[in-house]
């Protein structure tokens, strides 16, 4: 068996026993789990060294055969998937060591365990796909242990309404997915990427296509106008949001397609639609960030933001700068995210106004998330930096003008956001009393801030011109990366600062006039009830829906059912007539009797004249 | 109908149509039967009393009259001067109607008995089974007094008589069958007529059966259970009084003299005997009161049965009896 | 002339005592005055010479039928004599329909002319229905008995109570 | 044979409807049982008539009569004690109170 597989067959293997065992064994079943994790994420390393190496390996065989149609599954390790295998198995591994100390004493941590596991199965088994079924089934599978495990508390309503909502919003963009794939299938004949790859497309079909596989990915990543799901999500267990709704499954969406690149390249103005799509979302996503008070949901919203980046990357045509941003933001973002899920495990609120001054309390946590939030914010030398820049190189070298710009906006907005809420959070002084008896998170749970700290700090740096953006030339065969545009570089930069400089001013000092801000501000109102999407949607689709549905029943009720009742009540009324006669008396049924036999003899004597 | 060619020739004569003579002919018929019955059942009340008084070794009735012969007629006045009581939840129509319904079959059954030889008022073909037939009547008479008295112990008498009667009619019937095989008839005067050798002896089984059964059919001791005074106060009859109770009375004591002289007839060569055939009717009183006083003799000897044992020996005895002699006559006959 | 006197006698005997039956309210009234019926239809009987059958009328019917019948009357309480009376309708269809019925019937028999012989009617009725039991209606005779049978061992079991 | 044949006939059928009245109109089962009795009794006249009339010396329908009673005992009996023994369990002999197959 090929070690390729191991990796992708031990977290189901974990899953399984968990299935089966969770229950009984309890806290121990992390250790399943995360055994399965230590072995996959090295096996990962060495697939990567391996590609680095040069190596290329595809595995594939026939799974099912209809007609002249084969169903092919197979395990794919080229330079992407060896990236997203490492950082899949490695934030997964990090996750599960965090969950370890987060979950404690959970009654349920085997079964959370369990979908943890094949939540990674899924996602590695998405990464691998060479063909499009095996993407579309791993995907499905990403979104039903993503349903699991945002609904993993099911008890809370909340809960339960968003992991519904995650999955009917997702299953929404898939439908896009779906249709792309037929309509693929369709046109090209084959579901095989390689194959696809090298047709020679339509222009406007491979546009129509990219688009639709698009639709999927905006469902997935959270891009607008399907980006609502997200921030509920956050009802889920914080080590969820940091693996799922940070790192992984929204990056499936970038992911598809950067894997999709070449059919999107085939039609290019799927590639603006991507890039427009992409800006919107980092835009508003970051706005709607400024006013957000719950630390997941700001950090859900920056997860928007950031995934917009990636797309906006990869719309320009930097298409390794995107995929670069997607690396790195999978370090940082989920420190970012076990960071706060420290704090919140440390508070028992997810309230920023319920803290303040927590740095001093739990040191490794604060020090952990500034890096993650520098990183975040671009700030150089850390991770984040080096691929935003990236992109907004791209778009100003794409000749994107207001893309460029909404993009430094959008570093300006994110930089004051990550710094609001660094200042809120940890400096100052506390705000009521729910950090009273904070204190550091166990080892188990900062060890693993401490490594993605580490990774935030560095992993830029591959692909920072220092190290002659070894990254992008490994990802991206044939895109050679840009030239290194130190004007971009600096301006982000300098915005990146101005933002830090605001918050600072804002919620650190008072130099800022509180009318900058004002509540009852109509932008506020906007972005508070961000942009009214939900109330749009609930408007718009839910509304409508409900209406379709209540005309349904009414059909259903009145003419469906009227028309059954009809002939039930119709046979009821001949029966109720007929009743008269089927009284069970016997006595009536003898006067029939004897009236019969007087109407024979009326008969026989009129008619037969026998008489 | 039963008119003789004399009286028609004299209706004839006189211009009196045949209906009116038959009318009157029956009324007279039906005066002198009630009158010979009246008569018997007075000589028969005195025999029972002087012959249990026999049995019981002591005199009976001596006052009224010589040896207390008179007795029973002032019996007779003073229930007929008796208050006539109703229940007062009585079914008024039953129970007027009880008595009489009571008295007349058996009254009827003499209308086919052969006193001597064509001495009879009306020989019916089916002179046997009327005979049989009739007293069944009787049984309705009984049920209506015990439920038109409105009385648990006139009900229960009742019941139990009614129950009685109708299980031993089918031995008593059956066990008349060898005598109707013999004969060849069913004509009562017939039967008497092929009687040379009385039938006692040619079935001796049929009449033990039949004499049981006749015993139980009348009600009498060991099997007068409808009317145990230590029971039942005095079973159907317990509400009746006066005049009504005397019919009772006379029903009781006309069966008992039409059962001893359907057993004469039947068993004991009816009018046959030595000398004259004019003598026929002496010889059939003699051989009736023989019978009634066999009757007497078991009434004053047996002790009492108990209902579930009357019931037993009538099905389970008698019956079987009865069709085993049904059996042997047959194979006897079909032998010789 | 007799006959006919005597016919109309019993007859009307007859009718009375059977609407007397009908509609009594009373159930022993109804089966005592059912046992008058039967009486009369037994002297109809010997009206037709049938005296066999009359007798039999008697001590079956009389004899047997009637008081078994007083017996169920007897072991059925006297509440139960008194029953709902049927429906109007029911009534009023088969007041008319029975009206009908005897009408019809009536107007059948007269319009129907019927062979009558004139041969003198069988006297010794006892033994020709004895060898006509044995020889044409052997078979019948038979089955009779069989039914008799089966149905004194039904009423017996069907009647018992149940021993617990 | 003062009396014609159809007179008979008449009565019978007047015996019979009678019989029928009660039959369809009374609600006590016993009842019904008397009526059926009064039918059948009817009918036997019938035959005997036509015994009589029709084939005098051969005493046909007096056999039909007798196997008629035979019959009729048998049914009173049969009869009675199935009123007797659903009265044991419906403490009526009424037959609307026999409906526990009716719905």
């Amino acid at each position: 068996m090929n070690y390729l597989s191991i990796i992708l067959l031990l977290p189901v293997l974990s899953f399984l026993v968990l299935v089966v065992f969770g229950k009984k064994w309890g806290e121990k079943s992390a250790y399943v789990s995360i055994g399965a994790m230590v072995v996959s994420f090295a096996l990962s390393i060495y697939a990567l060294l391996f590609v680095m190496g040069g190596g290329h390996t595809e595995i594939t065989f026939t799974w099912a055969s209809i007609g002249s149609f084969k169903l092919t599954f197979g395990l794919l390790l080229d330079a992407l998937s060896a990236m997203m295998l490492v950082v899949v198995t490695i934030v997964s591994l990090l996750v599960q060591i965090f969950s370890f100390g987060y979950m404690h004493g959970d009654k349920r941590i085997g079964w959370f365990y369990a979908c943890l596991s094949m939540f990674t199965a899924s996602m590695l088994l998405l990464v691998y796909s060479p063909n499009y079924v095996q993407i579309y089934m791993a995907w499905e599978g990403v979104g039903v242990f993503s349903y699991l495990l945002i609904g993993f508390w099911f008890e809370k309503r909340s809960a339960s309404d968003a992991a519904k909502k995650a999955f009917m919003v997702t299953r929404f963009g898939d439908l896009g997915f779906g249709v792309g794939l037929v309509l693929l299938y369709i046109v090209a004949g084959t579901l095989d990427m390689d194959k696809v790859f090298a047709m020679h497309l339509p222009e406007a079909t491979a546009a129509l296509i990219a688009i639709l596989f698009f639709c999927g990915a905006v469902g997935k990543s959270a891009q607008f106008p399907l980006h609502v799901w997200l921030p509920d999500a956050m009802e889920g267990p914080t080590p969820v949001s940091a693996l799922i709704h940070s790192a992984t499954m929204v990056a499936a969406g970038v992911y598809l397609v950067a894997r999709s690149y070449p059919l999107f390249e085939m039609g290019p103005v799927s590639l603006e639609v991507v890039a427009i799509i992409g800006t919107i979302t980092a835009f508003m996503a970051a706005t709607i960030a400024l006013t957000a008070t719950d630390i997941k949901k700001v950090l859900a919203y920056s997860t928007i933001s950031q995934l917009g980046y990636m797309m906006m990357g990869l719309g320009v045509g930097a298409y390794a700068a995107g995929v670069f941003h997607l690396m790195t933001h999978a370090f940082f973002k989920p420190l970012l995210f076990l960071g706060a899920g420290s704090v919140i495990h440390a508070v028992h609120s997810q309230e920023i106004f319920d803290m303040g001054g927590l740095g001093k309390k739990m040191k490794i946590t604060s020090i952990t998330f500034l890096i993650g939030g520098l990183a975040l914010a671009g700030i150089p030398p850390f991770a984040g930096f080096w691929s935003k820049d990236e992109i907004l190189a791209g778009a100003f070298a794409s000749g994107h003008i207001t893309i460029f710009i909404f993009g430094l906006l959008t570093v300006l907005l994110t930089a004051f956001y990550t710094f609001r809420l660094i200042f809120i959070v940890f400096f100052g002084k506390p705000r009521g009393h729910h950090g009273d008896h904070a204190h550091e998170s166990p080892a188990v749970m900062s060890m693993p801030l401490i490594i993605l700290g580490f990774f935030a700090l560095t992993a830029g740096l591959i692909g920072s011109p220092f190290a002659q953006n070894a990254f992008q030339g490994f990802i991206a065969h044939g895109h050679e990366a840009e030239a290194p545009n130190y004007m971009v570089m600096g301006a982000s930069c300098i915005i990146a600062l101005i933002g830090i400089g605001f918050a600072y001013m804002k919620y650190m000092t008072n130099v800022l006039p509180s009318n900058v801000i004002s509540k009852d501000n109509f932008f506020y109102k906007l972005l508070v009830n961000k942009y009214y999407m939900d109330e749009f949607y609930y408007y718009a689709l839910i509304v409508p829906t409900h209406a379709v549905a209540r005309a349904a029943l009414a059909f259903d009720q009145k003419v469906v059912d009227g028309a059954v009742n009809g002939v039930a009540w119709v046979s009821m009324q001949f029966g109720k007539g007929l009743r008269h006669i089927q009284t069970g008396y016997v006595q009536n049924y003898a006067l029939y009797m004897v009236i019969g036999l007087v109407v024979l003899l009326i008969w026989s004597i009129k008619i037969l004249g026998l008489f | 109908m039963l008119s003789s060619t004399k009286l028609l020739e004299f209706a004839s004569n006189y211009g009196i149509p045949v209906w009116a003579l038959d009318g009157a002919i029956a009324i007279v018929f039906a005066v002198v039967l009630f009158a010979i019955c009246a008569i018997s059942v007075i000589i028969n009340v005195y025999l029972l009393r002087k012959i249990s008084a026999d049995f019981q070794l002591r005199y009976g009735p001596m006052h009224v009259g010589w040896h207390g012969s008179l007795q029973l007629f002032a019996d007779a006045i003073k229930l007929l001067t008796k208050e006539d009581i109703f229940p007062s939840n009585a079914d008024r129509w039953i129970f007027r109607l009880a008595p009489v319904v009571t008295f007349v079959p058996a009254y009827l059954g003499f209308l086919v008995l052969p006193i001597g030889h064509g001495i009879v008022i009306q020989d019916l073909n089916v002179g046997l089974l009327y005979i049989l037939a009739i007293p069944a009547i009787g049984v309705a008479g009984i049920i209506m007094a015990g439920f038109g008295s409105y009385n648990k112990y006139a009900i229960i008498g009742s019941l139990r008589s009614a129950a009685q009667m109708v299980s031993y009619e089918v031995p008593r019937a059956l066990s008349i069958i060898g005598i109707v095989m013999i004969a060849g008839s069913a004509k009562l005067s017939s039967i008497v007529g092929a009687q040379h050798v009385w039938y006692i002896i040619l079935q001796p089984i049929a009449f033990v059966v039949f004499l049981v059964s006749t015993l139980a059919e009348i009600n009498s001791t060991p099997f007068d259970l409808p009317e145990t005074e230590s029971e039942l106060v005095n079973g159907y009859y317990t509400e009746y009084s006066g005049m009504r109770f005397m019919f009772f009375f006379f029903a009781e004591y006309v069966a008992l003299f039409a059962a001893a002289t359907l057993t004469t007839v039947l068993f004991l060569g009816g009018w046959h005997g030595p000398g004259p055939e004019y003598l026929g009717p002496i010889w059939f009183t003699i051989k009736t009161f023989a019978m009634i006083w066999v009757i007497m003799w078991i009434k004053w000897t047996l002790p009492r049965f108990r209902i579930d044992q009357v019931m037993d020996l009538g099905w389970k005895v008698l019956l079987p009896l009865a069709l085993i002699n049904v059996l042997i006559t047959g194979l006897v006959m079909m032998i010789i | 002339m007799i006959e006919q006197v005597i016919f109309f006698a019993l007859a009307a005997v007859a009718i009375i005592s059977a609407i007397a039956v009908v509609l009594s309210r009373n159930l022993f009234h109804a089966v005592m005055i059912l046992g008058g019926f039967l009486l009369t239809i037994a002297g109809f009987y010997f009206l037709l010479n049938a005296d066999f059958v009359g007798i039999m009328q008697v001590f079956v019917y009389v004899g047997g039928v009637i008081v078994v019948m007083l017996f169920g009357i007897m072991l059925t309480p006297h509440e139960a004599n008194i029953t709902n009376a049927a429906k109007l309708q029911q009534k009023l269809g088969t007041y008319i329909a029975v009206a009908a019925l005897i009408g019809l019937l009536a107007m059948i028999f007269i319009r129907t002319t019927f062979i009558t012989s004139p041969a003198e009617p069988v006297k010794d009725t006892v033994s020709l229905a004895g060898k006509l039991f044995m020889t044409n209606y052997v078979l019948p005779f038979e089955v009779i008995s069989v039914l008799l049978l089966a149905a004194l061992v039904g009423a017996i079991i069907v009647a018992r109570k149940e021993e617990h | 044979m003062n009396v014609p044949l159809e007179w008979w006939l008449i009565l019978s059928a007047v015996l019979f409807g009678i019989g029928l009245i009660g039959v369809l109109l009374r609600r006590n089962a016993v009842m019904i049982l008397l009526s059926v009795e009064l039918m059948l009794n009817a009918s036997n006249l019938n035959l005997v008539a036509f015994s009589r009339y029709i084939t005098p010396n051969l005493a046909s329908g007096q056999m039909f009569a007798l196997f008629v009673m035979a019959v009729a005992a048998a049914e009173v009996a049969v009869g009675l004690a199935i009123i007797l023994s659903i009265y044991r369990n419906v403490r009526s002999v009424d037959l609307d109170d026999f409906n526990i197959f009716r719905w």
